[in-house]
């Protein structure tokens, strides 16, 4: 599903976040990637989100060079990959209610199945009472649910998450996770940027550690 | 259907982000509102100041000095030939009585000049007003000629130095207008769109976080355009509503000498419609311009 | 010495957020110096109007005839008594002769007119020109009920209806420009402190994060109004640079008989410092005006 | 140092965030506050911090009633109070020493002595490196170092911190958590509201523990 052949990423000021990244990641695979605060494990998950571009090196994603993406081939290679973002990214002028319909409306979806979706996910991550909050009036880790709840409702091929439960509570977490294992026993492809140890090893799953940029798997 | 649909969602989203987001919005109005008005006052004084000079125009008069001792006849032939020309508007015939009375009156106080006058001195002659497309130097001169040759027709005189004068200064105005008509009209366009661009810098943020969840650029940009069309009309109505308050309060401090020159160059239904399409231009030309800058492509 | 400390502080504070927020204070300079431009156009254009309007005042003339037969030294004595009058600027005497030789002149195609006069008809009379202060119909109708009661005057005349018009004009203009003026002046204004306000709301997060860290409300507002007197200040330098660029395009295409009617209204120097210090009272006005809805108190 | 009188906090659209808060904190204590997501333990950080104010009941800081202030009275509070921010809270248009320098400018102090500490704690947080990055182009928990380290180069007398280690490895974690310790032995009063069990357990302090907005210590 996810391919990434000797892989490099410099940028302007930072040379050598990534160095020689190869890593193949097989569809419905649960991954973890660890690693120190700066290793590079949000640069590698942005790399097969398209957001930055390899310096070197080759990444094919569900069969497609997206290295050689430009802006216009984004889209559609981005709608059906969730991303829970490390700082959230939500709309904060939206509701919570339509930053998570908004994801959805995106792709054409008619409008009811885009309510029925919504208020599941929500359900899931138990934000029913906050649906018409603005994220700005939201606890940090009601935040985090939202970006989590949002990158679900899409129902993805692949959810990346990077360090989604940072601002929650452990029993949270663990639900959380549960969640990701649902989905994935499903058939989506998950990787997951993580420093917490615990959920690690309660989860057991194939773990990729970055160490100063280069793979010590 | 589908198109229905979609369009039907962007205005709402258009609504929804203008009511979320006062500060942009009401200051993107009231810049385009005031731009307007400005342009449109512009527009007035020029409109206005064209009238006072076509109106001077009119007084343009070519003068035909005919022979002393036609009959009657003759006279009536050149009128007819004369009235048929097509530079002609109307023509007035001043008989060598009036020309002397006319005279006379003009002197009234000098009574020493008219002493050992008893018959009038003036020749006979035709007073012509020149339509108004012909109304410039060539066709003058195209007219005057024609009347030279007019058999019967002794001299043919106007104020060749004041119409010279006055259409290098209707060339001179025209061109004034030109320079600053396009400056204020760049100025608008600029202004509007810098105020728009600000408007949207503010919310690069959201612009950023609908590529990431696979929005294309038409479906990020299709909501700031409509807004800049709302916006755009919102601000021309307003506009012509400065624009009727400050000719009302010049219409009423004018002095009755002037009303007439000063005519309103906007009859509310015909001008607020000009306006409108103007706003809402101006609204998706500024909104465009500035999406360049923060959605690639 | 700690106030020195601060103020390079601010300055170097103002300066370094002027480089990292290129898109927000390009924008705002451009639109002060638009507008900035603008107001100097409009006040150009009435400077110009003014001027014009002041030369046709020049014109004014009020004709004094006299009687006939007066000896020289009775006229040497008139011309004194009336070149002392403190509304009289110049004056001319046109001997009876003058006059004659002036109305040949005028009728030179129509001998028929002159036959019979071998004598002048004309009084002899003197040409009267008033004063600026007194330009003005309380001043000229002084001037002509004391120039009735001369010994030797007979008639005064002067062109009551034209002087009434030329005065009317006047005082219109006058409001007119008040009207407009002020409009541009107080759109002026909103447009810019809009689009200051613009600005500052992009960085409205800014403004919170110094809140945060227990910054001072002055030591929030300084930098944001240092900037906007640099914006102002640079703003003004560009609308002088624009308004100095338009004056050359309108002078060079000013037909020659109309250049001396346009003055520039800017010596660069002069001007130049005007409009520098209005660019640094809008900028500092605007900022002040939209921090305000930002910083409370 | 931070005594609270039978508090209530609401938002406009969440009531009773908080429910009657009695809570004496003296000087020189260090206290967690731990809770599940949206129990109220940012809220509470805040009301010491004046960026709310207590629907009812009072807050005594050092002596000072707060929840009394007017916006005219918080600067000189929060000098003298460090606080960590959730969400960082970081200007984005600074560099990483500008950020760090602009809280003690403010202060009055001179430009010396704001290079001595800034690099000084920089160095405490293995951030030399960064000094000159704008806070976007950092790592998720390179910024959180970064909103700890302003907190800490003011050497207040307060520290107040929300979940400072939720994107930091375990490591850097315990990390911070000892210089917490090293700053509180010597007479800051320390204020951490966090998830992490592991450190609760490890350093093993006073922990308020809130549910639903009660304490249950
Ligand atoms: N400005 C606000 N308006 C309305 N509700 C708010 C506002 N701020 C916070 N809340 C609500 O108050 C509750 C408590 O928020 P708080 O941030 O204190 O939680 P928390 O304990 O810090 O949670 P977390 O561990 O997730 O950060 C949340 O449910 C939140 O939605
Ligand atoms: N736009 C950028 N410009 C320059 N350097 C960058 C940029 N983005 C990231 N970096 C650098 O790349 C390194 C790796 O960043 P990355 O976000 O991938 O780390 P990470 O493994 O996710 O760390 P964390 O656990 O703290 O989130 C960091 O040191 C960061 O400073
Ligand atoms: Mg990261
Ligand atoms: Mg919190």
């Amino acid at each position: 599903m996810v391919n990434m052949f000797h892989v490099y990423k410099s940028y302007e000021r930072a040379i050598s976040v990534l160095t020689d990244i190869t890593v193949k990641i097989d569809k419905g695979e649960f991954v973890f990637i660890t690693g120190a605060s700066g290793a590079g494990k949000s640069t590698l998950l942005k790399l097969i989100f398209c957001i930055e571009r390899p310096t070197q090196g080759q990444i094919i994603i569900g069969g497609k060079n997206v290295s050689r993406f430009t802006e216009k081939d984004t889209p559609l290679l981005r709608r059906k990959i969730g991303f829970v973002f490390q700082d959230f990214k939500l709309l904060n002028n939206k509701t919570v209610f339509d930053n998570i319909a908004l994801s959805l409306r995106i792709t054409g979806m008619d409008n009811r199945e885009i309510n029925k979706r919504v208020l599941r996910v929500l359900a899931y991550l138990g934000l029913q009472h906050r649906a018409n909050f603005k994220p700005l009036t939201l606890s940090g880790g009601e935040q985090q649910r939202v970006a989590i709840a949002r990158a679900l409702a899409k129902e993805p091929t692949i959810l990346l998450a990077d360090e989604p439960t940072g601002n929650l509570d452990p029993q949270r977490a663990v639900d959380i996770f549960n969640l990701f294992n649902d989905i994935n026993a499903r058939g989506t492809t998950v990787i997951v940027a993580t420093h917490d140890q615990a959920l690690i090893e309660r989860f057991n799953k194939r773990t990729i550690h970055l160490d100063n940029g280069k793979i010590v798997e | 259907m589908n198109y229905l649909k979609w369009l039907l969602y962007f205005f709402s989203e258009a609504f929804q982000t203008i009511r979320n987001n006062l500060v942009t919005t009401s200051v993107t109005i009231t810049t385009i509102a005031i731009s307007l008005a400005v342009c449109g006052l512009f527009a007035g004084i020029f409109i206005n100041l064209n009238n006072i000079l076509g109106s001077m125009g009119s007084q343009i008069q070519v003068v035909a000095y005919m022979k002393d001792g036609l009959s009657n006849d003759a006279i009536l032939n050149i009128k007819r030939d004369i009235a048929a020309m097509p530079e002609v508007d109307d023509l007035e015939y001043i008989s060598k009585e009036r020309a002397f009375s006319i005279f006379k009156n003009d002197v009234k106080g000098q009574k020493g000049i008219l002493e050992g006058l008893d018959a009038s001195p003036f020749p006979a002659s035709l007073d012509i007003k020149v339509k108004k497309a012909y109304r410039n130097p060539a066709g003058i001169n195209g007219l005057v000629s024609k009347l030279k040759i007019v058999h019967g027709i002794e001299d043919v005189q106007y104020g060749r130095e004041w119409v010279d004068k006055l259409f290098a200064f209707v060339r001179f105005i025209e061109m004034f207008a030109l320079v600053i008509g396009s400056f204020i009209l760049l100025a608008t366009i600029f202004i509007v769109s810098n105020t728009i661009r600000l408007a949207i810098y503010a919310r690069r943020e959201e612009i950023e976080i609908m590529g990431l969840l696979g929005a294309t650029n038409i479906f990020i940009k299709t909501p700031f355009l409509i807004e800049g069309i709302i916006e755009g009309f919102l601000g021309a109505i307003i506009a012509v509503g400065i624009l009727y308050l400050t000719s009302l309060i010049l219409v009423m401090k004018t002095p009755p000498l002037f009303v007439s020159a000063i005519s309103m160059p906007f009859s509310i239904s015909y001008f607020s419609l000009g306006f409108i399409v103007v706003g809402i231009t101006l609204g998706l030309l500024g909104s465009s311009i500035a999406l360049r800058k923060f959605v690639k492509n």
